[in-house]
């Protein structure tokens, strides 16, 4: 079956894997003689990227490089271009109804720290903020500096044990009070697909706004920003198989308007006396400096590629290794898999009663298996779970079945290596 | 194989049977100590004998093989040492571990076993964790 | 002379130039059938990158592709090396004391940002910032953003019509209410060298900490932060000829201990709860959210290439060529230069009688001759003036006295053809 | 040639003697319309006749030949027109320069000199700057 899938493009997830170099490339081990193959299961935390993606970054920096907005020469003519017409990439790759509402960033951090310090600035200590207790802590910190400096309060909608948000408790948790709602898209733990309809809509009704933290969710599924009515809508590209380097800020544009300017600097100014200064139009009033213009372009050509797979194909595809690995890995004795059994992201967190995350993560990655272990930056859900460190094993659309299988060998391997090694 | 390097038998006993690890909830929250990158924390409580040598060392956290391991065996070397001399022993410790230093490991007893760990710098804070709160606590 | 110039490893400027594949590629115009030559004279802006630098970061995404700090895996083990080893390279590069006074931040733009955010939020009405009116928009906006939400006050040192510093104004202006000195290190509209020496000492002789914008200092000359002893040094890959998208920050140590995290996110933390979090060490306290590691990477190797280059031979060569342009463009006929006559860093903002400077820019691009027009993000400094617009040369390494022979010709070429096309 | 294109001998004669150009130090500088990329500004001044009609349109400020001569032909074009006219044209010479229209500047007497500028996204900037600023004063 899987060895059959055919993605959009016609390609075989074989023909697709040799689409990403570094999965053609083999791994040296510390002290390890032979270069191994790379099994990559931490996608969660960055993804790999296409050939396009690193060539039409290195080809920008051969051919193209210049600084933009303010050039007259040729060169500045096409980076401009290049870096705009990224913009309008995005713009049509979530559906925003403006190209100016999407601002580019740093990361999905930076994003929600625009929000925070420039939506939020105007908050005092009557106002409320409506978090999870399932965020990551890229969706909590710049709360609390901003609570710290304004005020304002934070509240959480609980999780259950089961890594799921109890939304029942909405309903009371949303008050006249409420400022804003900040939400998990899908959770980098427990790969909850949270239900954001359903909170924006109750939002709405109270003329709440909604920040939608998409940095997991971005790179498993198609986003219409204007269908799901988020007033914001946050991620990265490094998450979506783009360079790193780049976060998209999406916003309505009537609070984009009305938000005062984040840094200061060139580019985001319309004129500037020593008395004061005045803004860009969006999006340049939320960019300013030298923006990462190669990066830029970079992810402009993940985007390419992304639609090229088609979010149909990819979600399919993605679906039924999720399944696959949700039941190959729930099979294996001694380990406690976190998150919803039914509908799930391909994000696996678990734990073995015999060894510890750390080390279970450092005896697969003897054999070439990059997976992840930590507390993953969540460490409000990991407490309220009693857990302080999980390993962590994330899928994209490049990983495959028998990769799954070896996986599970080898967590087996590992409770016997630890157990019989005394 | 670099991975026994890293794991080898002692480690992984003191890991499963961690010497002088007990429960020490009455130390607050506060005064845990923490591994930023993972998550893993530690906490100690010394007593001090009556000429001022460190008694007893006991702990309590949460932590992989190397860092259990490693506080284990701290509280073990320790014991009946002056506050300067485990002072000093913990400076060496770490720039050992970071491989800033040219000593060994040889004057750590079973510590050395730690050696492997050097090579992989993200564990190096596994095993120093311990350390550093000992450091602090002493300080 | 200087087709004889040899660069400390060996190496001409024509075996220079072929480090550089943009110099190599030709242009393509609108319109234009031929693809012609580029003439380079926007390094002010950003510098060209050389092979090495492009395929650092490619390399990067091809082989060493993971996020950092928490992975326990052989990837990611390799991408923390790299990033953390490029922050060692950067400390080198500066000669900063400890390798947690350098914090990797978008740009010099996000590094000021940081600085007024940080450090100034501490500013009340009483305090006065001392700026000059020749800084760029990076160094004057973020502290009249600041102004607008603490209160304090902006004070400037005027500057000359020869575009120079009046420092014997110095003693007068700062006060004690002057809780912060920030200074641009070289223009990039005057090519002026300020002395920064003078006013680090005297605003150390009243404990007042200065803030270097070293965005077109450290790409010309070599920067010894401790020799310097200034408190703040920010400055910019991309102008160093590394890739865009990050930027650096020098602090000393004491001040950044003191200074509240500037975002919130993952890797900035110690430990999070829902009802607070603690700091991370620096300089993790300031780097918040996945970083650019493969930028990060690429900017070490242009450290690298800058290095085996050596300053002394870069200065030498540059001052020849400073000189040489300095000649040849003021015997132009209705030109005007800006900027001191004396020594200076090769950057020339010039205008011309009977032309504007969008019009000259234009005219020059029809040659491949990439020269900037407009404000150069320093608008005070052109009010002063009474010009809203130059355009502007600048010049790198890389660049020969017969591009300048050209740029010449073309520039004596654009005034005849806009006086006799009517 | 691109080049001559751009810089038509109508553009040249606008740039050198433009038309309607005053002196208007008496308008304030908030009301001064700038080009955030390069820092030219231009300001304007209407007198209407008693019909409603734009009777003269002056203007003032320091630009490019395209955003000069742009402005001098818009003084020109927009005489005599009502404010409903112009305010259509203003829109279908923006969309036209941005090149999102199917119409071509046929109808705008010399301006169709402008065409060449279409190519230069940068300097398209420059050729909407004054009627940018005529639209804000009309609104
Ligand atoms: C003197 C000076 N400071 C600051 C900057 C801003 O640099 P960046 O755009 O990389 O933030 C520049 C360059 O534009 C500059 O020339
Ligand atoms: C759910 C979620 N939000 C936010 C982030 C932060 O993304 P970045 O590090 O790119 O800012 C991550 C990834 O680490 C994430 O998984």
């Amino acid at each position: 079956m899987v060895a059959e899938w055919i993605f959009a493009n016609g390609k075989s997830v074989g023909e697709i894997r040799e689409d990403f170099p570094i999965l053609q490339t083999k791994l040296t081990l510390v002290d390890h003689d032979d270069p191994i193959d790379l099994v990559y299961l931490d996608t969660a935390a960055t993804a790999q990227k296409p050939l396009k993606v690193i060539q039409a970054e290195a080809r920008y920096y051969r051919e193209q490089n210049a600084n933009i907005h303010r050039a007259l020469h040729t060169l500045g003519e096409t980076a401009t271009a290049l870096y705009e017409g990224s913009r309008d990439k995005v713009q049509a790759f979530i559906n925003a109804e403006h190209r100016h509402e999407i601002i580019f960033t740093r990361n999905t951090t930076e994003s929600i720290n625009l929000v925070a310090s420039s939506f939020g600035r105007s908050f005092g200590p009557e106002d409320e903020i409506l978090l999870t207790e399932m965020e990551h802590h890229s969706n909590l910190v710049p709360w609390q500096l901003l609570s710290e400096q304004t005020g304002c309060k934070l509240k959480f909608i609980p999780i259950s044990p089961g890594g799921e948000l109890e939304l029942e408790k909405l309903d009371e948790l949303l008050t006249n009070k409420t400022a804003l709602v900040g939400v998990v898209h899908i959770s980098n733990i427990f790969g909850t697909v949270n239900d954001i309809e359903q909170i924006i809509s109750k939002a709405h009704s109270m003329d709440i706004p909604v920040l939608i933290d998409g940095a997991q969710s971005s790179p498993h599924m198609a986003i219409d920003v204007q269908q799901l009515d988020c007033d914001f809508f946050a991620f990265s590209s490094h998450k979506l198989y783009g360079p790193m380097g780049i976060g998209i800020l999406y916003g309505k544009e009537k609070l984009l308007e009305k938000m005062p300017p984040y840094m200061g600097g060139g580019d985001m100014i319309r004129s500037v006396k020593l008395t004061g200064s005045t803004w860009n139009d969006l999006p340049w009033k939320f960019e300013a400096g030298t923006p990462n213009v190669g990066g830029v372009a970079g992810f402009g050509a993940a985007i390419d590629y992304i639609k090229e797979l088609s979010f149909d194909s990819i979600c399919e595809y993605e679906n039924m290794l999720t399944e696959y690995a949700r039941k190959s890995l729930s099979g294996i004795k001694n380990i406690k898999i976190y998150g919803p059994s039914g509908h799930r992201a391909g994000v696996f967190s678990f734990t073995h009663n015999d060894l510890h995350p750390h080390d279970m993560a450092q005896f697969l990655d003897r054999y070439g298996i990059a997976v992840r272990a930590g507390h993953h930056c969540a460490q409000p859900a990991m407490r309220k779970l009693k857990v302080s460190s999980m390993a962590r094993a994330s899928l994209a659309f490049y990983n495959t079945r028998s990769e799954i299988d070896f996986l599970v060998e080898k967590i087996i391997a590992a409770g016997e290596y630890f157990n019989n090694g005394i | 194989m670099a991975f026994d390097d890293l794991y080898q038998e002692i480690i992984l006993d003191h890991a499963k049977h961690p010497r002088n690890k007990e429960n020490l909830d009455f130390i607050s929250d506060d005064e845990v100590h923490e591994n930023p990158t993972c998550g893993d924390s530690v906490k100690l409580a010394v007593d001090f004998s009556q000429d001022g040598k460190l008694e007893r060392v006991r702990f309590d956290g949460d932590g992989c093989a190397i860092s259990t391991s490693s506080a284990s065996m701290m509280t073990e070397i320790v014991e009946g040492k002056s506050k300067e001399e485990v002072l000093k022993m913990i400076k060496s410790f770490i720039l050992i571990m970071r491989n800033e230093s040219e000593s060994s490991l040889d004057d750590f007893g079973d510590l050395i076993a730690l050696e492997g760990v050097i090579k992989y710098p993200l564990r190096v804070k596994c095993a120093t964790l311990p350390w550093h709160a000992l450091e602090d606590l002493l300080a």
